[in-house]
């Protein structure tokens, strides 16, 4: 194991000083990364999966929980411990031109993490060949980063992320902003890059269909806490979570003839200020019953599958016509 | 809105309260001994003595300040040297003079400024635009003073079309205006400029905004869109630039009151420097410190009463 | 252009000034007093018979100097202010932003005039007075500037590749913020030089006889009724000099910063 | 019956580096009763040709030949009166970007009420309208949403309050151009299905662009394609979805990841970039990332019809 989390909350206080309210942007998460393995988080926006991303990396306090990667503790590091952490630990941005400093060229971009663990290097020879494992020529070394197109930032911000062969990449919306057409051009170098160096990879996305290619596990997170993990390909065969189930038939195919047993949501996703008592989901969710409102559902923290849910959906399970509740 | 207020003013009052700090600071580390000073060099030294004890000055240093502070914000800003005049009624007295000027030059920058910027907004690239570009640069760039004087010497000494000196014969209204017109003139033409462009800058980017592509598409008339939807957004920041700009017209009017020999709070402060009157110095710039401070909260209020982003704001 | 030649005119003035007239700027010649423009004295003479043209070349030598280095001290000041509130603890930016506008709510002549009142009329002071209205400006620009990038994704992704403080600010937040600030301060010449002529208009900034444009002025406003050519030889080179410097600044930010806009 | 006919639409922009012809030889329908998606990715003209639709081309552009038939009529050659008078009432539109749409400093009710300046109504009138129209996109407490601000909707809803305020006027034409692009997931399949039952109810057309493959093939009745400023195929959407003809089509949908039942590591892509529209290559378009290019490729393919379907392609044969 590479990356263990457990229990990790993170709060937000919000509002003026004299009326502070506490935010719980990630609300206890646990999970594990092998390495070599890749992790997919999926959720909607304000599902706090970025939050925990930035987390792990040490780029944001939390107010519980811990934190190991590659046996040290994250939590506990001064930024001085964390230095030689994040060395092995990569990780890429959603914006994949405005990730890039903007005054500065492409060659000295993928170099940088050299220069910030200060080691010795003919820098030019590197940032040729980092260029070159992403698909790069040598010309690119000299452009600023809005000379390059969104999908070429992006292979960039691959090659500055694999600079110094970490063991653990987390890619935030590695394909947000790109062209179908590109999309498969970074997915599948970053596919490439994982067998070739061996790295594991967390990616936080909110397309399923991206998951489904690249993700060997996933786990899906609403209002900041994990509802549904377990095996990509398991979870989308058989989702026993109702939000996970929504997402999936939330999903449109490009197939007109596609028979669509899509699940629709009533009313919006909740503030975080108010989050509702028991079950988060059930002021949205078409199973709801009485006692999701008042008991919150069992949550396992461990590798094997395991659904925040009392009554975990049969594969191919319909919604009820009525709210058993209102 | 309220809360909002409330900050924005506490906000004021803690300005208000550094300034007074800062001020004080000044008058504390001023070389020298101010009851020495104040008493000419024929005093004798149990003179002196007396009045450093009536000044408070034997006191500890933060007992001054805090005596300073309280008084100050009483309106007590201590006497004056020469006729022992208190220094707030002295400095209260020679303010709407001031006032009057400064109100003329924001009639000049506003009547005129705010159209120009709109109207060059509308027709941007065109030879107008350009022209009132060149000329808003071209007054923002000249001093007030600069402006004054070439004014006196065109205006006055040249043509002899507007009175040079003086503000009028008292309670003749028309007479005051006509005394106005110039020294209003220097100190608010820069400000045409300033707001010629803030309003033409603002107006450029509210009319590329989204909403405003949205007001087209459902076929609105364009005067609706350029005064209904486009103006209402591009006033606020020139309302808050106002605030400030009544500031440097505060500066301007220094100079305006000098060169036309107006009364005033600015020609009060010079004569009391040449006059070696240090309190009422001091007492005239708290005084027109805390005037700009408060403007600059009317300012802020009313951009937040303009606007609901900021009026629904917790 | 226009602002390129007026500027390049100035400076050459200022520094070419003995080989440009023979006339030495403080030579009294009471023989020669209140003499209109001429060959012999190109802008005249002044009530004590100076040439006008001399003292107004010298001049721009003391307007340029006291431009350039307040200006530079309040770049340097307000740049390393700056980057502490914007990139410090949120009291210390609160602390500082406070001081920031009590300074700034001072209306700069009065300031002026209580600094000079307080340390006597001098160069040096005017040239403390124009710091004190800058630094505050400048700081809350780099301040602004500063917050803004502290969440920008590029400096998040800096600190997530392990850089501290000392590169982050040096490497991202700096070559950002800089630019505009520099070309900001280019178009405060013409206001600093204002200040200065200001000053000296009103007897508080340079000691007579040393030639300022302001006391130029001054002499010709007190004769303003009978010789108004001192007046214009006082006004002109002001005129000129900030008219070249604001139109040497909108180019400049044109060319290295169209999005920049009027600042408020 | 066509509500809308593009024909042999040329448009070009004015740019430092010569002019740029974003759009070239446009031509499809929209038929009436219709949803005619345009799918293309960026750089393809989609935003172009709504503009030019609307007659909001940006100061350097201009319609340099070609006809927009609106009802018969040539939006091309009316002026800016004319074309004033269509928009909003014949023609609405719903933008990308809920959050800018609308005007921040006026209320939800001022807006739908100015939208309703041409209609002979009375005030009360036109707010009732407003709240029954608020009501069908389901907008909570639709009154008291009326003398609310933009800001205090959510992204969400503020996309549906747009979509009420486009379908007010009950325009002929409805233009979508990427409404759901900035919305969740679960929020998309809500705005498309809105605008759906919409439709049906005001028995409008709507000309509905996307880039997103799955939201078309579920939506529209007929696809457009467009690469590079042209319109490479078009057809029903079964026939683009099932049978394309046209390479960039076929390698379109192969690319889009949700077509994989199938878990692969390796996605298919298109490799290479789409040409400067500055400069065009004089024949096929798609030629340089073509892999089944051919020597003919580099001379202009025609556009060839099969029972309604059409592609511009050499290898596609009648």
């Amino acid at each position: 194991m590479i990356l263990t989390v457990r229990d990790l909350e993170v709060t937000f206080r919000v509002g003026p000083w004299f009326n502070r309210q506490p935010i719980l942007a990630v609300a206890g998460v646990s999970f594990d990364v092998d390495a070599g393995e890749t992790f997919a988080l999926v959720g909607e926006s304000g599902s706090g999966k970025t939050t925990l991303a930035h987390a792990i990396n040490g780029l944001q306090d939390i107010s519980r929980g811990e934190m190991a990667f590659m046996s040290q503790r994250i939590e506990t590091s001064s930024p001085g411990e964390m230095k030689p952490l994040r060395r092995h630990m990569a990780m890429m941005f959603q914006d994949p031109v405005g990730s890039l400093s903007p005054r500065m060229k492409v060659g000295d971009l993928v170099v940088e993490p050299f220069r910030i663990h200060g080691i010795q290097a003919n820098l030019q020879e590197e940032a040729r060949r980092l260029l070159s494992l992403v698909g790069l020529s040598g010309d690119f070394s000299d452009r600023y980063p809005h000379q390059l197109s969104g999908g070429q930032a992006r292979r960039v911000g691959v090659a500055r992320a694999i600079a110094l062969n970490p063991k653990l990449i987390i890619a935030d919306e590695p394909t947000a902003g790109l062209d179908v057409s590109v999309q498969g051009e970074v997915l599948n170098l970053l596919n490439d890059l994982r067998e070739r160096l061996g790295l594991a990879m967390i990616i936080i996305t909110h397309n399923l269909h991206v998951v489904h290619h690249v993700a060997d596990r996933m786990a899906v997170m609403y209002l900041g806490r994990i509802v549904e993990a377990g095996e990509t390909e398991e979870m989308f065969r058989a989702p026993a979570h109702p939000y996970t189930a929504t997402l999936l038939s939330a999903n449109p195919e490009p197939d007109p003839d596609k028979a669509r047993n899509r699940i629709s949501l009533p009313a919006e996703v909740p503030s975080l200020l108010a989050r509702p008592p028991g079950c988060e989901f059930h002021t949205r969710c078409p199973w709801a019953q009485a006692r999701c409102a008042r008991e919150t559902p069992y949550t396992e923290n461990g590798r094997k599958r395991h659904v925040a849910c009392h009554t975990p959906l049969a594969p191919g399970a319909r919604p009820p016509a009525t709210r058993s509740i209102q | 809105m309220l809360s909002y207020s409330l900050k924005r003013l506490g906000l004021a009052v803690a300005i208000v309260s550094v300034a007074m700090l800062l001020l004080f600071a000044m008058i504390y580390l001023i070389p020298g001994d101010p009851a020495a000073v104040a008493l000419g060099p024929r005093a004798t030294e149990a003179m002196r003595e007396a009045l450093r004890i009536k000044m408070g000055l034997d006191q500890p240093v933060w007992i001054q300040f805090w005596n300073f502070f309280i008084n100050a914000w009483q309106g007590d800003l201590g006497n004056e040297v020469l006729s022992n005049r208190p220094v707030a009624k002295v400095v209260m007295e020679q303010l709407p003079s001031t006032l009057a000027l400064i109100v003329g030059g924001m009639a000049w920058s506003i009547a005129l400024g705010i159209p120009l910027g709109c109207w060059t907004a509308v027709k941007r690239g065109g030879m107008a635009d350009r022209i009132v570009g060149v000329f808003s640069v071209a007054v923002i760039a000249v001093p007030s003073f600069v402006v004054a004087i070439y004014a006196l010497l065109i205006f006055s000494v040249s043509l002899r079309w507007l009175p040079a000196i003086g503000a009028g014969e008292p309670g003749d209204i028309g007479d005051q205006l006509v005394h106005l017109i110039l020294p209003s003139l220097a100190v608010g033409l820069g400000w045409v400029g300033y707001i010629a462009r803030m309003v033409r800058a603002s107006m450029l980017e509210v009319l590329e905004a989204p909403h405003i592509r949205t007001a087209r598409a459902f076929g609105l008339p364009d005067r609706q869109i350029t005064y209904r939807y486009a103006l209402t957004i591009a006033i606020l920041p020139t309302v808050t630039l106002l605030g400030v700009g009544i500031g440097q017209m505060l500066s301007s009017a220094v100079f305006a009151e000098i060169v036309f020999a107006r009364p005033g709070v600015g020609k009060l402060v010079y004569d009391a420097i040449l006059t070696r009157n240090y309190p009422l110095v001091t007492g005239a710039v708290l005084v027109t410190t805390v005037l700009f401070i408060l403007i600059n909260l009317i300012a802020d209020l009313v951009v937040g009463y303009l606007d609901p982003r900021v009026r629904s704001r917790l | 252009m226009f602002g390129v030649v007026l500027v390049l005119l100035m400076i050459g003035g200022a520094v070419f000034a003995d080989l440009l007239v023979a006339a030495e700027p403080n030579r009294i010649s009471p023989r020669d007093r209140f003499q209109g423009p001429s060959l012999a004295h190109l802008m005249g003479t002044d009530q004590l018979g100076r040439d006008l043209f001399s003292r107004v070349l010298h001049g721009g030598r003391i307007a340029l100097s006291v431009a350039l280095i307040s200006i530079a001290a309040s770049l340097v000041i307000g740049v390393v202010l700056g980057l502490i509130a914007g990139y410090g603890p949120r009291w210390l930016d609160n602390l500082m932003i406070l001081l920031f506008d009590a300074i700034k709510s001072f209306p700069t002549v009065m300031l002026a005039l209580a600094l000079v009142t307080l340390f006597g009329p001098s160069l040096t002071a005017v040239m403390v007075v124009v710091v004190l209205v800058n630094v505050p400006g400048y700081a809350r620009i780099i301040r602004t500037q500063t917050l803004a990038l502290k969440s920008a994704q590029f400096v998040t992704a800096a600190q997530s590749m392990g850089a501290g403080t000392a590169r982050v600010l040096r490497a991202h937040v700096l070559p950002n913020v800089i630019g505009p600030l520099l070309i900001l301060a280019s178009m405060d010449i013409p206001v600093v030089i204002a200040i200065e002529a200001g000053m000296s208009f009103l007897g508080l900034g340079v000691r007579p006889p040393t030639p300022s444009w302001g006391a130029i002025l001054n002499d010709g406003f007190t004769a303003i009724r009978d010789t108004p050519w001192i007046a214009i030889a006082g006004g002109l080179p002001i005129i000129l000099t900030t008219l070249g410097f604001t139109f040497l600044g909108e180019t400049l930010r044109d060319v290295f910063d169209p999005r920049l806009k009027a600042r408020g | 019956m066509n509500v809308l006919g593009i024909r042999n639409l040329n448009v070009t922009f004015g740019t430092e580096g010569g002019p740029l012809r974003a759009l070239r030889n446009v031509s499809f329908d929209v038929p009436r009763h219709r949803i005619v998606g345009v799918v293309g990715e960026s750089g393809c003209g989609k935003s172009t040709l709504i503009n030019a639709i609307l007659g909001l081309l940006a100061d350097n552009g201009q319609v340099e030949s070609g006809q927009i038939l609106f009802e018969e009529r040539d939006l091309t050659q009316m002026d800016s009166l004319e074309m004033q008078a269509m928009r909003g009432s014949r023609i609405s539109t719903v933008f990308q970007d809920p959050m800018g749409a609308l005007n921040p400093v006026i209320s939800v009710g001022k807006q739908m009420l100015h939208i309703q300046y041409r209609s002979d109504l009375g005030r009360t009138e036109k707010n009732a309208r407003s709240v029954e129209m608020l009501r069908r996109v389901r907008i909570p407490d639709p009154k008291s949403a009326l003398s609310r601000y933009p800001h205090e909707f959510s992204g969400g809803m503020k996309q549906r309050i747009a979509i009420a305020m486009a379908m007010m006027m009950e325009p002929v034409l409805l233009i979508a151009d990427e409404p759901t692009t900035a919305l969740d997931a679960t929020l998309e399949v809500a705005t498309i299905e809105l605008l759906q039952e919409l439709q049906a109810q005001i028995g409008c057309s709507v000309l509905f662009i996307s880039h997103h493959l799955g939201v078309i093939a579920e939506l529209c009745d007929d696809v457009v394609v467009m690469y590079a400023g042209e319109v490479v195929e078009r057809g029903t959407t079964r026939q683009i979805f099932h049978d394309p003809l046209h390479p960039y089509t076929e390698r379109l949908l192969r690319c889009d990841p949700a077509g994989q039942s199938t878990r692969t590591r390796h996605l298919p892509t298109i490799p290479g970039e789409i040409p400067d529209l500055r400069d065009p290559p004089k024949g096929c378009i798609f030629a340089d990332r073509c892999d089944r290019r051919e020597t003919i490729c580099e001379t202009a393919p025609p556009e060839v019809e099969m029972g309604g379907h059409r592609a511009c392609c050499h290898r596609v044969k009648p």
